[in-house]
C-alpha cells in the first residue's frame, strides 16, 4: 500500500455520516474514494459545489463542472451549485463540520503553514486560509517529513503561516496526532511503523498517553 | 444520500427556542413569513426574546402577536409603518426597538451568515442614526463600521424543500430568508412542500442543505399566509 | 384633477425608455399608471423585484407577491425576484437611474427629512436613506405645503435628515423645482398656479430664471 | 419591453476596454470564463490593464494569454497554482501580482457591486497579508478592513441571458460571474444562448438586467470551452 493510499484510508475514517466537509486538493481529495459508498455526506468544493461526488471516469466530464482543483466530479442527488461569495459564506459562517489540508509545515500548538516558501514557491492563497481558520475541525493530511526526510511537525513553523493555532489533527502515513493544549499526542500508530520511528520523526515533544495500548491503524 | 432527512414536528422545533434567545424571522410582509412556525412559537412561549425582522407584520399577524403577548423584549428591524400596536407599545417603552436601514440590515445578517464581522457603508453618515457608531477612513472617505448580526435560531419559510434541506423561495417570499438561514446557529424551516432529495434541480437552489437544521412541512395554511383584503384595490 | 393625480401625471414624464428606477410608497407609486402602456422601463421594488407592473385588480392578486407597500402588483416579461440583499446592490450599486420619494421637507442644499417628527411620529427607517443616498437622481413628489398651509421647501431642514444634499428635482401640485449649486430653481408652474403662488409658499429664496418664459404643466 | 435589447458586437465590445482599465473576469478555471471576449480582447489590444480574476487562466489559455502578450500591468487574484508562465513574469517582476484569500477576494468584489465601502474581517489577521491593512476592534475582536473592489469593466459569462440582460448560469460556471456583474461601471457579458424576454423564470434568474449593459452571443464555442484533458483521470 503506498503512502498516500495510507493516508487517504485513514482519513475517510475521519469522516461521519451527515457532515458537511471540504477536502483539499491533492491527499485529502483521495479519502473520497475510501468513503462508504452510501455514506450520506455532503462534500463541498470552494468553487461552487455542495455534494461532490467522485472523479468522473470514461469521459462523463461535464465542461461546465470542476472541482476547486480543476478535476471533473460527479455531483450526488441534493447537490448544489452556488456564487463564490455563499461559498465562502458556508466555510467562514461556520457551516463545515471539517476541512482537510495538505501542508508544509504544522507547530504544535496547530500553527500551519502551507501556502508559501520565500524565494521559491509563492502561487497565491486560494481558499487556505479560509478553510483553516473557519472550519469546526481541521484536520491534515500530509507525509510525516518532507522529501528530504525533515520533520514537518515542529515546535514551532519556520516559514510565513497560513493560520495561527487552527489544526486539530494530523493523518500521516505513520501516525494519527491530535494538537492539544500541551502540544503533539499521539493518537495512532502505522502498523509499518512504531511509536519510535514517529517520536523520531517528529520535530517537537511527543505525548504518548501509553505506549503499549497505542492503536494501530 | 438518503439517510439525511432533518424532518421534525412544528412542536419540537418550537422547542428550540430557549427563554432570551434571539430569533431571526423571515418574511417582508405577508410573504415569506413563517406564520405557522410564530404559532408554534406561541404555544411553547418562549420568554425575553431578541427578534430580527423587517417589519412586525401588521397588528394581530405573524411576530406583532408575539410582540403583543409580551414574549419579546427587544425588536431589530427596518420599519414598523403598518403595525401601530408595536409603534404604541415602543412608545411605551414596553419594548424594545433598534432600527436599521432596510438594506444595512440585510447586509448585516448577510455579513453574519458570511463569517465576516462587519462591513462598511456611508448609508446614513450624515444622520442621527450615524451617532455612536465607530468610524472609518477608507480611501480618504468616512464610513461607519455596521456590525454583523448573528442570532440563535432562525425560522425561514420556504415554497419547497427536500429532505435534505435544500430550499426554493417563490416570488417576493424570498426577501431575507436566505440571508437569515445562513447566520442563525440553528436555522428551522417550514415549508409548504417538500420534495424527494435530488429533485429540485442544483442551479435552481435558493439556499443549499448546510445552512438547514430542521424542516417542518406545513400542510394546511392558515388565513395569515392569504392575500390581505385590506391592502387589495377595490375599484 | 386633484392634486395628487396632477403630480402623479407630471412625475410619470420624469421616466425615460430603458430606465430602472425605484417609485416609493404613496405620491410616487401613483406615477406608474400615467406611464405610457408601452415604455419599456424596469421598476424596482425593494423587498425584492425588478420589472413591476402595475396594481393588480379583480382577484389577480398573488399571495406571494407584494411590493414594498405591500400592494398587489403585476410584473413584465423580463422580471426577475431576489433577496433583500441583492435587492439593495442595485440601489446602493448605483444601478437605479432615479428614485422617487414622498417627503416631509427638503432643504434649498437638497437636505432630505422624511422619517422622523420627534416625540411624534417615528415608524422606521425602511429603503428610504439607501434610495436617498444612492440613486443616480432623487426626485421628490410632495404637496408644496404642509396640511396647516406650511412650506416643506426650506432654506433649512428642522426635522431629523434621512440624508444630506441627495435631491435633484421637487414635483409638486404647484411647481417643477430643481436644487442646484445656488438653492431652489423654478423650472415648471402649474397651469392651476402662478410663480407669485410659488414663491409666496416656498420657504426659501426661489430663483425664477425668466419669469415670462416658465414652462407650465 | 421589447424596446429594451443590449446586444452587441464583440468588437464593439472589445472597443469599451480603454488603455490602462480595470477588468474583472468571471470564471473559475474553465467553466464561466469567457474565453471569447478574451479573445476580442487580444485583438483590441488594449494595454496597461489591471485584470481582477480568481486565477489566471492555464499557460496558454483565457486571460493568460492577455498577460503573456504584455497588455496586463497588475493583476488582483487569490492564486496561480497551475500557471507556470505567469508564476515565472511575476517572479521576474513583469507583472505585478496581489493575492487575496479566495472568499475575501469575492467578498471585496460583492462589496463593490453592494456599494459598499469594505468589510471586516479575521482572514489572515496572524499572517503576512495582514501587514499594511487598517485594523479595527469589533466586539473586543481586532479584525481588518478589506476594501471593496470596483471596475472600468466586466467581463462575464453566462449559459443563458434574454436581450435585456436576466442571465443564468450553469452548474460551477456560475462562481465569480454574478458578483463581478455587479461590481463594474460597464457589464459585458457572452452568452452560450440568447433567448426572448420573459421566457426565463423570475424565481431562477441569477443575476438580474439591471446590472448588464451589453450581451454578445458566442455561436461557436472555442475549443478552449471544452473538458481539458490534462485533467480527466486516465485509467
Amino acid at each position: 500500500m503506498s503512502y498516500k493510499t495510507k493516508i487517504a484510508k485513514r482519513t475517510a475514517r475521519e469522516i461521519g455520516p451527515g457532515q458537511v466537509i471540504n477536502l483539499g486538493i491533492g491527499l485529502p481529495t483521495l479519502a473520497m474514494a475510501y468513503l462508504p459508498e452510501d455514506m450520506p455526506v455532503l462534500i463541498h468544493s470552494e468553487n461552487g459545489i455542495l455534494g461532490m461526488g467522485r472523479a468522473c471516469r470514461n469521459g462523463t466530464e461535464d465542461r461546465n463542472l470542476i472541482d476547486a482543483g480543476g478535476g471533473y466530479p460527479e455531483i450526488v442527488k441534493g447537490a448544489s451549485f452556488f456564487d463564490s461569495a455563499l461559498s465562502f459564506s458556508i466555510i467562514r459562517g461556520g457551516r463545515l463540520d471539517a476541512a482537510f489540508l495538505g501542508t508544509l509545515e504544522v507547530s504544535m500548538n496547530g500553527d500551519l503553514a502551507n501556502w508559501i516558501i520565500p524565494g521559491k514557491f509563492a502561487p497565491g492563497i486560494g481558499g487556505g486560509m479560509e478553510l483553516a481558520q473557519k472550519a469546526r475541525r481541521l484536520i491534515i493530511t500530509t507525509t510525516h517529513t518532507t522529501r528530504k526526510g525533515e520533520p514537518k511537525l515542529l515546535k514551532g513553523c519556520t516559514l510565513p503561516l497560513t493560520a495561527k493555532a487552527c489544526v486539530d489533527r494530523i493523518i500521516t502515513e505513520l501516525a494519527v496526532i491530535d494538537v492539544t493544549e500541551e502540544g503533539f499526542v499521539l493518537k495512532e500508530v502505522a502498523e509499518e511503523s512504531s511509536v519510535d520511528e514517529v517520536v523520531q520523526k517528529t520535530g517537537a515533544p511527543l505525548i504518548v498517553p501509553d505506549e503499549n495500548s497505542i492503536p494501530t491503524f | 444520500m438518503s439517510m439525511i432527512d432533518k424532518n421534525t414536528t412544528r412542536k419540537e422545533a418550537a422547542a428550540l427556542v430557549r427563554d432570551g434567545a434571539s430569533v431571526m424571522v423571515g418574511g417582508f410582509g405577508v410573504p415569506g413569513t413563517p406564520f405557522i412556525l410564530i404559532d408554534a412559537l406561541l404555544e411553547q412561549k418562549p420568554s425575553n426574546l431578541t427578534l430580527i425582522k423587517n417589519e412586525a407584520n401588521e397588528d394581530g399577524m405573524g411576530i406583532s402577536k408575539i410582540i403583543e403577548a409580551g414574549m419579546c423584549r427587544k425588536l431589530i428591524t427596518s420599519h414598523l409603518g403598518l403595525n401601530s400596536t408595536v409603534i404604541g407599545m415602543m412608545n411605551e417603552k414596553k419594548i424594545e426597538v433598534e432600527f436599521h436601514p432596510q438594506g444595512i440590515l440585510a447586509e448585516k445578517i448577510r455579513a453574519g451568515g458570511a463569517g465576516l464581522a462587519g462591513i462598511l457603508t456611508d448609508i446614513g453618515i450624515d444622520t442621527i442614526i450615524s451617532e455612536g457608531k465607530t468610524k472609518v477612513e477608507v480611501n480618504g472617505e468616512t464610513v461607519m463600521v455596521e456590525e454583523s448580526l448573528n442570532a440563535d435560531v432562525a425560522l425561514i419559510h420556504a415554497a419547497k424543500a427536500d429532505r435534505m434541506g435544500n430550499m426554493v423561495y417563490e416570488k417576493t417570499a424570498r426577501n431575507f430568508n436566505p440571508l437569515m438561514a445562513s447566520a442563525a446557529s440553528t436555522v428551522i424551516v417550514e415549508t409548504e412542500e417538500i420534495v424527494e432529495t435530488g429533485t429540485l434541480s442544483p442551479d435552481e437552489i435558493h439556499t443549499p442543505a448546510a445552512f438547514v437544521d430542521h424542516i417542518v412541512v406545513i400542510d394546511n395554511l392558515t388565513e395569515e399566509y392569504g392575500v390581505l383584503q385590506s391592502h387589495v384595490i377595490q375599484d
